[in-house]
């Protein structure tokens, strides 16, 4: 799916749990996520808490969609 | 048996109007047979006759798309055929598009077996061939004696519903439907042959390729964060409430398309997963941990992105099987790119 | 290490109150067959049938199928650890009783498979349809366990080939084959211009009929390990497995194993066949890793150019098959791996539940899942329930006419994975 | 050396040497397997069908536990028998990759078969359970 967004000319960034994964289907900007049932939040922790680490990833997202990249890139 | 009802599309050039001058030509129809009808014609002998001829410009057809797929059909439809064929193409770009194209639209539409051909690196090729019966040409018009010899005879099979072999049987490519047949030699012999070209470093041929890992070229970054457009994208299976659209749990075969203008947060009351590849528990709670809405609409507010994109699309397709999920984003990609998205979020489960 | 093979073209089989080969004909005293399977006490019953190629019949659930050999010169005996002593096998003289089999049926479990028809759609997917059969049909004492009715139809089965066998120690031998193996050193001497190129074999090592053995030990408890191709031509490896026919190996195509034979035929020519390997496909993880770090190793150690890797099973054998490949590919060592595929009813589904882009060389059996139609029989040989499972259970359905419609699993040897067969798919 | 118990197998670190104690549990919906384990391994016993298992395990998997036996452990079809066990880790730790793969393409592999198992008699109920038990039981031994 990211493949076919970034074929259509769109700057895509894939955040996601699995980071091999991604490099396998073919991201070019990957952000790791949190876990596989919640990437972006950790029932673990207060609601509070969880929304300073989802704005933290999307940060770095955003950063990676700023950021001029010619091979596959984590953004860790 | 009676005889077989064939009509063949071609473009300008094969029917000797002219060459890119004469591009936007419009689709005309005429009886019998025209340009390389003939040498179809001639390998069906009596087995099956070409009733009509169907010409279109390339042009004509690449930017009208609807309106020629419309007209063809109509033309088509009055022949009432057992067979279409469009092309060869051989290395023609937009004409193999266009046989592609119309090929599909006769096959699915009018339930006429269709059949096209062109080479392998036509992009019509990569676009169609699992959608129709693509026979493999060579790259030019020279090779039409070959592709007439392979098309005719795959022709009559599909006319008649005959059964179709295997890709490397009937000349057409691989269409991802795996067919059995029965080699000439045993397959241990078929390992030491392909070892040993293997080894001299000699071209050889898997008879089982390997799933895709092709890559695609990254994009440019976002100049201006603040005035971009970004879109949120989930194959985490985020749909409203009740799953309006009956989104499947897994071997998705559609996608959603959902509206949050306005919507500030997604909460346990509003919005929920489709997705069955994870413990659906906590993104039920709480969708902003797959779909980042809350954080997003903060960040439009502070001025950090210009803003998020009103609609966000999601499929459940999950990181290992990305099958169909190429499918929908190839189709919602054109929408985003048109409604003037900069940039894409994807989160994946 | 040398075996010369002698071949005794065997064309018909007929029952009889003698057992002798005569003019290309296996005469059997199905009394003398009999006596022998009751010396198992766990047996109740045994019946004695032929199978012809052409005949309308079907023969079910198949456990397996065993060519008749005998060791006339050279130490050790045929099916060396099971039936004879442990001894090493592989050089002297090896008589075959070649175009007939013993094929073994019992039902050991309520949903076994393994079809044989000899005629029809069904026998072009079989090469035991082109053999004259002995069949065996056995029945266990009551309350005989799963694992003791396995080994007593697996032991029926060694024991009567290896007594009809027997009959062709002194005849003439109507064509005879040498098969030569070198060390290491003196092959890479003699040919130092040809690729060395090595087979590794993955046998089914599971559990209750997912089992092969080497020399009577269970595969499962051994580590990846080297053997002379020519001892398998002795029965140095033997089947217990039947489950899912259509891709297992039986004990008949590990004594016929088509990649040892074609790599001998190219030996000296084309390339240099360096080594036999063998591996295990065990459920544990952690054993999966260790037994492919050591074929890895291994293909490294004897300096292959290539290595020919051939599956048996599918499912979590994939994931064996897949390491092997990946691991050896990444030593620099060439793969070609030998597979079939589960790509669904309609061919659509992926077809291993594994893959890696370095697997750039797969020959395959084809697709296990493909529908074929077999009609009705004249005769069933075997247990005629075995059919309406199969025909009522998961893979297959009855039709009005008699015929069943099932998938290619069912089967045996359909889709193999050594190679034997011509069926592939694109 | 010698005396720390160094040429014990790997497997074996649990306190007392039996499956109970060690860093592992077996996952079933196989009542046989529980009915011969119990006591001597931790078991999970689910009543429930065969994709619901493995669905089960994928939930393990992403939560940090890994994977000890393969998925599709042998060769009767994952939509024949309704029987399934496998084995994982008690333990946690960072998600293990490889234990994803297995299971995700497990699932993948069972959804391509057609469910037909409840078309068997009761007998053949009980020889599946029985091989689903050999083959765990070749896992553990």
């Amino acid at each position: 799916m990211v493949k076919e967004i970034e074929r259509a000319g769109i700057p895509v960034v894939h955040v996601c749990t699995v980071t091999p994964i991604s490099m396998t289907v073919g991201a070019n900007r990957i952000v790791p996520a949190i876990a596989i049932p919640h990437p972006l939040g950790n029932p673990a922790l207060t609601m509070e808490e969880e929304k300073t680490i989802r704005r933290h990833i999307l940060e770095k997202a955003l950063n990676a969609l700023e950021t001029p990249v010619t091979e596959q890139t984590i953004f860790e | 048996m009676s005889k077989v009802k064939v009509v063949q599309y071609i473009n300008q050039f094969f029917a000797q109007i002219g060459g890119e001058e004469m591009a936007d030509y419009k689709p005309e129809m005429r009886d019998g047979v025209v340009g390389p009808g003939t040498a179809f014609a001639a390998a069906f002998g009596d087995e099956a006759e070409i009733v009509a001829t169907i010409i279109c410009g390339d042009s004509y057809f690449n930017e009208n798309v609807e309106e020629a797929k419309k007209i063809v059909l109509d033309m088509v439809k009055s022949k009432a055929p057992d067979l279409f064929i469009a092309g060869p193409a051989f290395n023609a770009g937009r004409y193999g598009v266009a046989c592609g194209t119309i090929a599909a639209a006769v096959q699915d539409e009018l339930k006429i077996p269709v059949l096209t051909g062109m080479y392998k690196e036509n992009p019509g090729a990569d676009m169609f061939k699992t959608k129709v019966y693509v026979v493999e040409t060579k790259n030019s018009a020279a090779g039409m004696r070959d592709a007439v010899k392979k098309m005719a005879p795959l022709a009559l099979k599909l006319a008649r519903g005959e059964k179709i072999g295997a890709s490397c049987q009937e000349g057409y490519m691989p269409n991802g439907v795996r067919k059995n047949f029965f080699e000439e030699k045993r397959g241990s012999s078929r390992a030491i042959d392909m070892m040993l070209k293997k080894l001299a470093g000699k071209e050889f041929t898997t008879e089982f390729p390997m799933p895709d890992f092709d890559r695609v070229e990254p994009n440019a970054p976002v100049k201006d964060m603040s005035k971009a457009t970004i879109a949120l994208v989930t194959s985490g299976g985020i749909v409203p409430k009740g799953n309006p659209d009956h989104i499947e749990s897994s071997s998705a075969s559609k996608y959603g398309k959902y509206d949050i203008d306005g919507v500030m947060d997604l909460t346990e009351e509003t919005y929920e997963t489709a997705h069955g590849g994870y413990d659906p528990v906590y993104a039920n709670q709480d969708a902003d941990r797959v779909l980042p809405v809350d954080v997003l609409r903060e960040f439009e507010k502070a001025g950090k992105i210009g803003k998020l994109h009103r609609y966000f699309y999601t499929t459940v397709g999950n990181g290992t099987a990305v099958k169909s999920a190429k499918a929908f984003a190839a189709e919602f990609s054109k929408e985003l790119v048109s409604a003037g998205v900069d940039a894409v979020i994807l989160t994946s489960t | 290490m040398k075996l010369t093979l002698g071949y005794i073209d065997i064309r018909d089989i007929q029952l009889s109150n003698e057992s002798k080969v005569e003019n290309g004909t296996l005469y059997v005293s199905a009394d003398a067959v009999k006596a022998l399977v009751m010396e198992d006490e766990n047996v109740a019953s045994v019946a004695v049938d032929v199978a012809r190629p052409g005949e309308s019949v079907r023969i079910t659930p198949v456990k397996d199928v065993i060519e008749p050999r005998v060791k006339v010169e050279g130490p050790g005996s045929v099916f060396p650890g099971m039936l004879g002593k442990v001894q090493t096998v592989g050089s002297g003289r090896t008589h075959v009783l070649r175009g007939c089999a013993v094929v073994t049926t019992g039902k050991i479990v309520g949903f076994q498979e393994g079809v044989i028809d000899m005629t029809g759609p069904g026998a072009d997917y079989t090469l035991f349809s082109k053999l004259m059969n002995l069949v065996l049909v056995i029945e266990p004492k009551d309350g005989l366990k799963q694992h003791e009715h396995e080994h007593t139809i697996r032991m029926a089965g060694l024991k009567t080939a290896a007594y009809l066998g027997e009959l062709a120690r002194s005849l003439k031998a109507d064509e005879e084959e040498v098969f030569e193996s070198l060390s290491i050193k003196e092959s890479a001497e003699k040919y130092p211009n040809l690729p060395r190129v090595g087979y590794l074999q993955m046998l089914q090592s599971q559990g209750l009929l997912h089992d092969t053995y080497v020399y009577g030990v269970d595969a499962k408890k051994s580590l990846s390990t080297i053997i002379n191709p020519t001892e398998v031509m002795d029965g140095a490896i033997l089947s217990g497995n039947c489950v899912s026919a259509c891709d297992k190996n039986t004990t008949y195509h590990h004594l016929n194993n088509p990649v040892v034979y074609d790599l001998f035929r190219q030996h000296g020519k084309t390339l240099n066949f360096a080594a036999m390997m063998i591996t295990n496909e065990n459920v544990y993880l952690a054993d999966k890793e260790r037994s492919s770090d050591w074929s890895a190793k291994m293909a490294e150690f004897l300096g292959l150019d290539g290595v020919i890797i051939s599956q048996e099973g599918f499912g979590n054998p994939d994931t064996d098959l897949i390491m092997n490949c990946r691991k050896i590919e990444e030593k620099g060592i060439k793969t070609v791996i030998i597979t079939d595929e589960y790509a669904g009813r309609d061919g659509t589904s992926q077809s291993l539940a594994d893959a890696n882009p370095l697997a750039d060389a797969v020959v395959t059996g084809g697709n296990a899942n493909e529908v074929i139609i077999l009609p009705k029989m004249d005769k069933v040989i075997g247990h005629l329930e075995a059919v309406e499972t199969i025909a009522g259970g998961f893979a297959g359905n009855i039709r009005p006419d008699g015929s069943i419609e099932v998938e290619l699993q069912v089967i045996t040897g359909a889709t193999n994975e050594v190679g034997f067969g011509t069926l592939s798919a694109r | 050396m010698g005396k720390i118990g160094w040429n014990r197998p790997l497997r074996f670190t649990g306190r007392t040497g039996k499956g109970i104690d060690m860093d592992r549990f077996v996952l079933t919906n196989n009542p046989l397997v529980r009915e011969k384990l119990q006591g001597e391994e931790t078991v999970e016993f689910v009543e429930t069908g065969f994709m619901e298992l493995l669905s089960h395990a994928r939930d393990y998997i992403h939560g940090g536990h890994k994977l000890l036996t393969h998925p599709l452990s042998g060769s009767v079809k994952p939509m024949e028998t309704p029987y399934k066990s496998l084995m994982l880790t008690k333990s946690k730790g960072p998600l293990d990759l490889s234990s994803l793969g297995l299971i995700e393409n497990a699932l993948d592999a069972c959804r391509k078969f057609q469910f037909r198992y409840e078309k068997h008699p009761e007998r053949v109920a009980a020889d599946f359970q029985f091989i689903d038990w050999t083959l765990i039981e070749s896992a553990l031994r």
